[in-house]
């Protein structure tokens, strides 16, 4: 029989292990009560630091009861989860969000950066599980500089296998290209435009608007999946409306946080407004 | 068969109204859930200057009973900029009604003559915040300060005022009459009720600001009682709007039998796919009213009350 | 691990008190309900005269908020008949609270006059029955005579007071001072949330008295919150025995995180075989004491509070 | 799937037939709004007739969304009810209590008098339906006066049919043998005790009791079976405490109506006393 981790409150979960993917990054592995109906790659948790603050955080990858979230540490909340040890208890709600949708025998174009990248990571492992011949994969990722990139060991050592193309980028050209991803993926658009291209991407929403618009005007391009992150969330199901943009209302947290291009065509705030936890609207 | 009905001098196309606090930040939310087929939306509770509200976690649900926790408190950008929200619903001819709130008289009438050049339906005032320190419950649980509030508003406006009452309260008639005397145009009933849960593995109260509103189905029967209570005692003299822990059009039913005129919903909404949610709720308001062959929302009003 | 607890100078073999009104009218029953392993049991509420209490439909269960919704009203033999049941209960040494309710000081003397002599554990004054015109409410929501009930019963008998107060209150402090200041030994909270049932078929409230109490899951919430703030005022000076929506020993120690030294479980009881619910809650006790290394039932009383 | 009937408020169901049975009985057949799991003769449901009252009232049969119950008129509540007509609505919660359970391979007394009868008829249909070549049924009836009988045609059917044996009493000796259906078992007994029985019972409690302390003597007597419902009820699902028997604190309505032998012989309010809805206790 599934289980469903049901919305309510949060489920109280350790913390089995931490992992440093970077100065300010870590994975941590976090053993669920039971073993849930399987999250899928875009969904996200709230992740509740006891005491101190609840913020969403994308399922970076799952086994079994072994949930695996990659967190920045940006401010307050991800500060005092940072604080915890092996054996600490977090609180967990979800799974929340709508998730990518894996296409299938296509060329599946990825690109992210930041925090964009632990469930791009997780919807790669999954695309190359039920990869056929048909499938291609190629994942461009861009962060300032070399320490900054995350799963670089991972995603050079699927190249080396072949299971995907990895093409990283850095802005000092520490490590990969000089430049951004998007410059790649273009150049990589401009080049073959034989094959039904599939785009999925998460990280800055700057990055990923740029991205769209390079991406609108290619005719192979048959989905544009975007997952959007910078948002403040304080429901995570779609009952406060924080996380909504304009002008069609949708949400982040049930709406998305993936969205499609017809979805992102009509959302004027992508890329260019979010909301602060007042309501206020603010630029990007 | 005619789902209108009148709350005063409102008339709205169907009794649904979209509670404050839930999906009230943003014109576009407001849009998308009058446009799924609600009668009328209400904004966030807006005060004067913009607030971020409690920390989190600020809002969760409570599956076992079909609930809602919540510690929002009164987030919202200030009424000066949350104009421009307004402006667009006014464009998109949405019937909107505006929440506000304040700590005083002074600062309901800032917030209130700041907004009241714009042509929305009317304001509620919202006098029953579980969530805040000054404003909320220590206003709206003050017979005097609810009628000088309700009266210099009144005064302030040609607009309709309603006036939301607190469930976490001794006497709902000592309130329910000071709204009246200071000229309320309906009393809507009833907010949150305080409440906490505390994670036993942490030993902390989850919710960042601790005490938190209770909403959802939990709060029906304690809502339906108030509704009751206040449309026998009232009934004649003031339209009452039902809130809480509706979920269905049945429920909307039910909060009309006790002497709702209108209804708002809040939790119920709150789910992947309020569109569907909303012509469930008009559908079976419409199955009920057929088979019981009832032809106005009129008709049942306060259909409890006869024996 | 002792799962023990004090309440004042009572001491429980643990937390479990069967809650006032569930299962309290014959001494069988509480006699049942404590060999299922409770630490203790309270008779229904007992007053004056025979009385014959609300016409049904006077309990039933919610489902979807697994909860029930009660106008029992004050059934009972009256303490001259009840007397016969509390000998049983001495004799088979059961550890009975007796509830006793009345209209007034005169009324409430003349119940604990009445049965003082006996020796059972102390009394339970209901001062929040929602479902009588005269008693319960009209009496716990006055904080005087609150103060001047718990006062005079406190010098009549040598028996610890316990005093249950109503959620259906503004100001819970308030009437939480008086009861101190009348000598109370412990503070009950809570007792049921008014609320209604409207048939929309029939347009009928359903419980026959119309109006009752909510108890049960739904509730939960609300009983935390008020001994969490009862703890935070008046940790040091009285003990609180929590009641409301237990249905878990998880629940239990919620709530003595919360600030209780004791619980009273009622409508979780209700069931075809409660002596199962029972050795459930006291595993899930035990569990978690296990598990988080806590010796003692005290050193989880108000756990919620550190920081 | 199986549907069941929640322990939640009442469901208004439709009454769609109302029969006569004499001048103080009558069968509602009432519209359930789905076919649910399948009551046992035994359970009971509470009938809220809106607006005046609520009361306890054995399932006298069922098919598929059509449950029977047949009501005798004694007060306010039952009055009100037979007030009602074709097309009225009331409330039903339930299903509660337990059955009796139906042993195979038997033979089975069944032994009742005034509203014990439709659950006992219920019951016999069952024992019929599931029945061997070894099982034998004697049923024994008993009232005032032939008007007061239950169920006589049908009975006296299926004795026709050779379906069951079929022993009327009447205090009169209006229909059947004069005198009460205590002393046929009795006789019954006495004549024949190579055959393993169980005795069934509904029906005044002061008869049930007479009957039980007839039959604790003979061995080959392997259960006995009897519903207590001379009792005030609120509740239905065992919380409120009305419908208590001393010394063992059992509760009728859930872990009765239909009480073991074992359980009758502890049970020194059996035949003696019930108590009010005060819960003052009254000699029966
Ligand atoms: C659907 C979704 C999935 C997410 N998945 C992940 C993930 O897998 N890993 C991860 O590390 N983070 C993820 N995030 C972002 C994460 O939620 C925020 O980084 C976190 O809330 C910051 O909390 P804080 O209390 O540490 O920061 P705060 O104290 O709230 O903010 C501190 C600083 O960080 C900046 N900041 C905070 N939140 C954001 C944001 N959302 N976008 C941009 N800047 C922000 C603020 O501007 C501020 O300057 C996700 C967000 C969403 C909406
Ligand atoms: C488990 C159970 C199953 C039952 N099944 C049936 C059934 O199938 N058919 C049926 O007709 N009745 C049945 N009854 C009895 C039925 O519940 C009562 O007759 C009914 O409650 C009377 O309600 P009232 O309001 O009409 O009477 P009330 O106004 O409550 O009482 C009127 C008079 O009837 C007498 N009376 C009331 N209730 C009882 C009682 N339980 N026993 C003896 N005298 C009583 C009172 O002494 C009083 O004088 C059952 C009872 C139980 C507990
Ligand atoms: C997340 C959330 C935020 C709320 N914020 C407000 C608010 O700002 N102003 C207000 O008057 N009520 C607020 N409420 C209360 C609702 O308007 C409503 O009265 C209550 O939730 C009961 O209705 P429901 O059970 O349908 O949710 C809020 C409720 C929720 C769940
Ligand atoms: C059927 C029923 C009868 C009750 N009668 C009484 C009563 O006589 N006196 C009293 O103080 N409380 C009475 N209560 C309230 C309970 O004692 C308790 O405070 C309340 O039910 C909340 O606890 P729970 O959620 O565990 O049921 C009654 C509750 C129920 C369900
Ligand atoms: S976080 Fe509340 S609606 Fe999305
Ligand atoms: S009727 Fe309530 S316990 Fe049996």
């Amino acid at each position: 029989m599934t289980k469903y981790f049901h919305n309510s409150k949060p489920e109280m979960c350790k913390i089995i292990k931490i992992m440093e993917e970077n100065e300010d990054t870590r994975t941590f592995s976090i053993k669920l009560p039971f073993t849930p109906k399987k999250p899928k790659p875009g969904q996200f948790v709230m992740l509740w630091v006891p005491g101190i603050d609840e913020f969403p955080i994308g399922v970076a990858g799952i086994k079994d009861q072994i949930l695996e979230l990659c967190v920045a540490k940006v401010g307050e909340g991800t500060k005092a989860l940072f604080e915890l040890e092996q054996g600490d208890l977090v609180g967990i709600r979800g799974f929340f969000g709508k998730a990518f949708r894996i296409k299938k025998s296509i060329t599946h174009i990825i690109v992210g950066g930041g925090y964009g990248m632990p469930p791009l990571k997780y919807l790669i492992e999954e695309i190359i599980k039920g990869r056929t011949e048909q499938d291609e994969i190629f994942v461009f990722e861009g962060a300032r500089t070399k320490e900054k990139l995350l799963y670089v060991e991972l995603l050079e050592k699927w190249k080396k296998e072949k299971k995907i193309d990895f093409f990283p980028f850095t802005d000092d050209g520490s490590y990969g290209k000089k430049g951004f991803p998007t410059e790649g993926v273009k150049e990589y658009l401009n080049k073959d435009n034989e094959k039904s291209v599939v785009i999925y991407s998460a990280g800055p929403e700057k990055m990923m608007k740029i991205l769209f618009d390079i991406c609108k005007n290619y005719n192979h391009i048959i989905d544009i999946q975007m997952s959007l992150a910078d948002r403040h969330m304080r429901c995570g199901f779609g009952l406060c409306g924080a996380c909504v943009v304009d002008p069609e209302g949708l949400r982040i947290c049930v709406d998305g946080p993936v969205f499609s291009r017809e979805q992102l065509e009509k959302m004027d705030d992508f890329g260019n407004y979010s909301r602060l936890p007042s309501g206020k609207k603010e630029e990007i | 068969m005619n789902l209108e009905t009148k709350i005063g001098k409102i008339t709205l196309r169907n009794p649904l109204i979209l509670a404050s606090g839930v999906l009230g930040s943003s014109y576009s939310s407001l849009n998308r859930i009058y446009n799924s087929g609600f009668g009328a939306v209400i904004t966030k509770s807006i005060g004067i200057d913009e607030r971020k509200g409690n920390p989190n976690p600020s809002v969760f649900f409570l599956h076992e009973i079909k609930s809602a926790i919540n510690s929002v408190g009164l987030a919202n950008p200030g009424y000066k900029l949350y104009r421009e929200e307004l402006k667009i619903l006014i464009e998109k001819e949405v019937p909107t009604i505006v929440s506000i709130f304040g700590g005083n008289i002074d600062e309901f009438s800032e917030v209130l003559e700041g907004l009241d050049d714009l042509p929305f339906l009317c304001f509620e005032l919202n006098l029953s915040c579980p969530n805040t320190e000054k404003e909320g419950l220590a206003v709206g649980t003050d017979p005097q300060l609810v009628y000088e509030i309700t009266k210099e508003m009144q005064k302030r406006t040609s607009k309709p005022i309603w006036v939301k009452l607190t469930p976490n309260i001794t006497d709902i008639f000592e309130i329910a009459e000071a709204a009246i005397k200071g000229g309320a145009s309906a009393l809507v009933a009833i907010n949150t009720l305080k409440a906490m849960i505390i994670d036993i593995y942490s030993k902390k109260p989850i919710l960042g600001f601790k005490r938190g509103g209770l909403s959802g189905a939990a709060i029906k029967p304690i809502g339906i009682r108030f509704v009751y209570d206040l449309f026998e005692r009232f009934g004649e003299t003031i339209p009452i709007v039902g809130v809480g822990g509706i979920n269905s059009g049945y429920d909307v039913i039910e909060y009309l039998l006790a002497g709702a005129s209108a209804v708002e919903v809040g939790t119920a909404i709150g789910i992947k796919y309020p569109e569907n949610k909303t012509n469930l709720f008009i559908q079976q308001i419409k199955k009920y009213m057929h088979e019981q062959k009832v032809e106005s929302i009129s008709e049942l009003i306060g259909g409890a009350h006869n024996d």
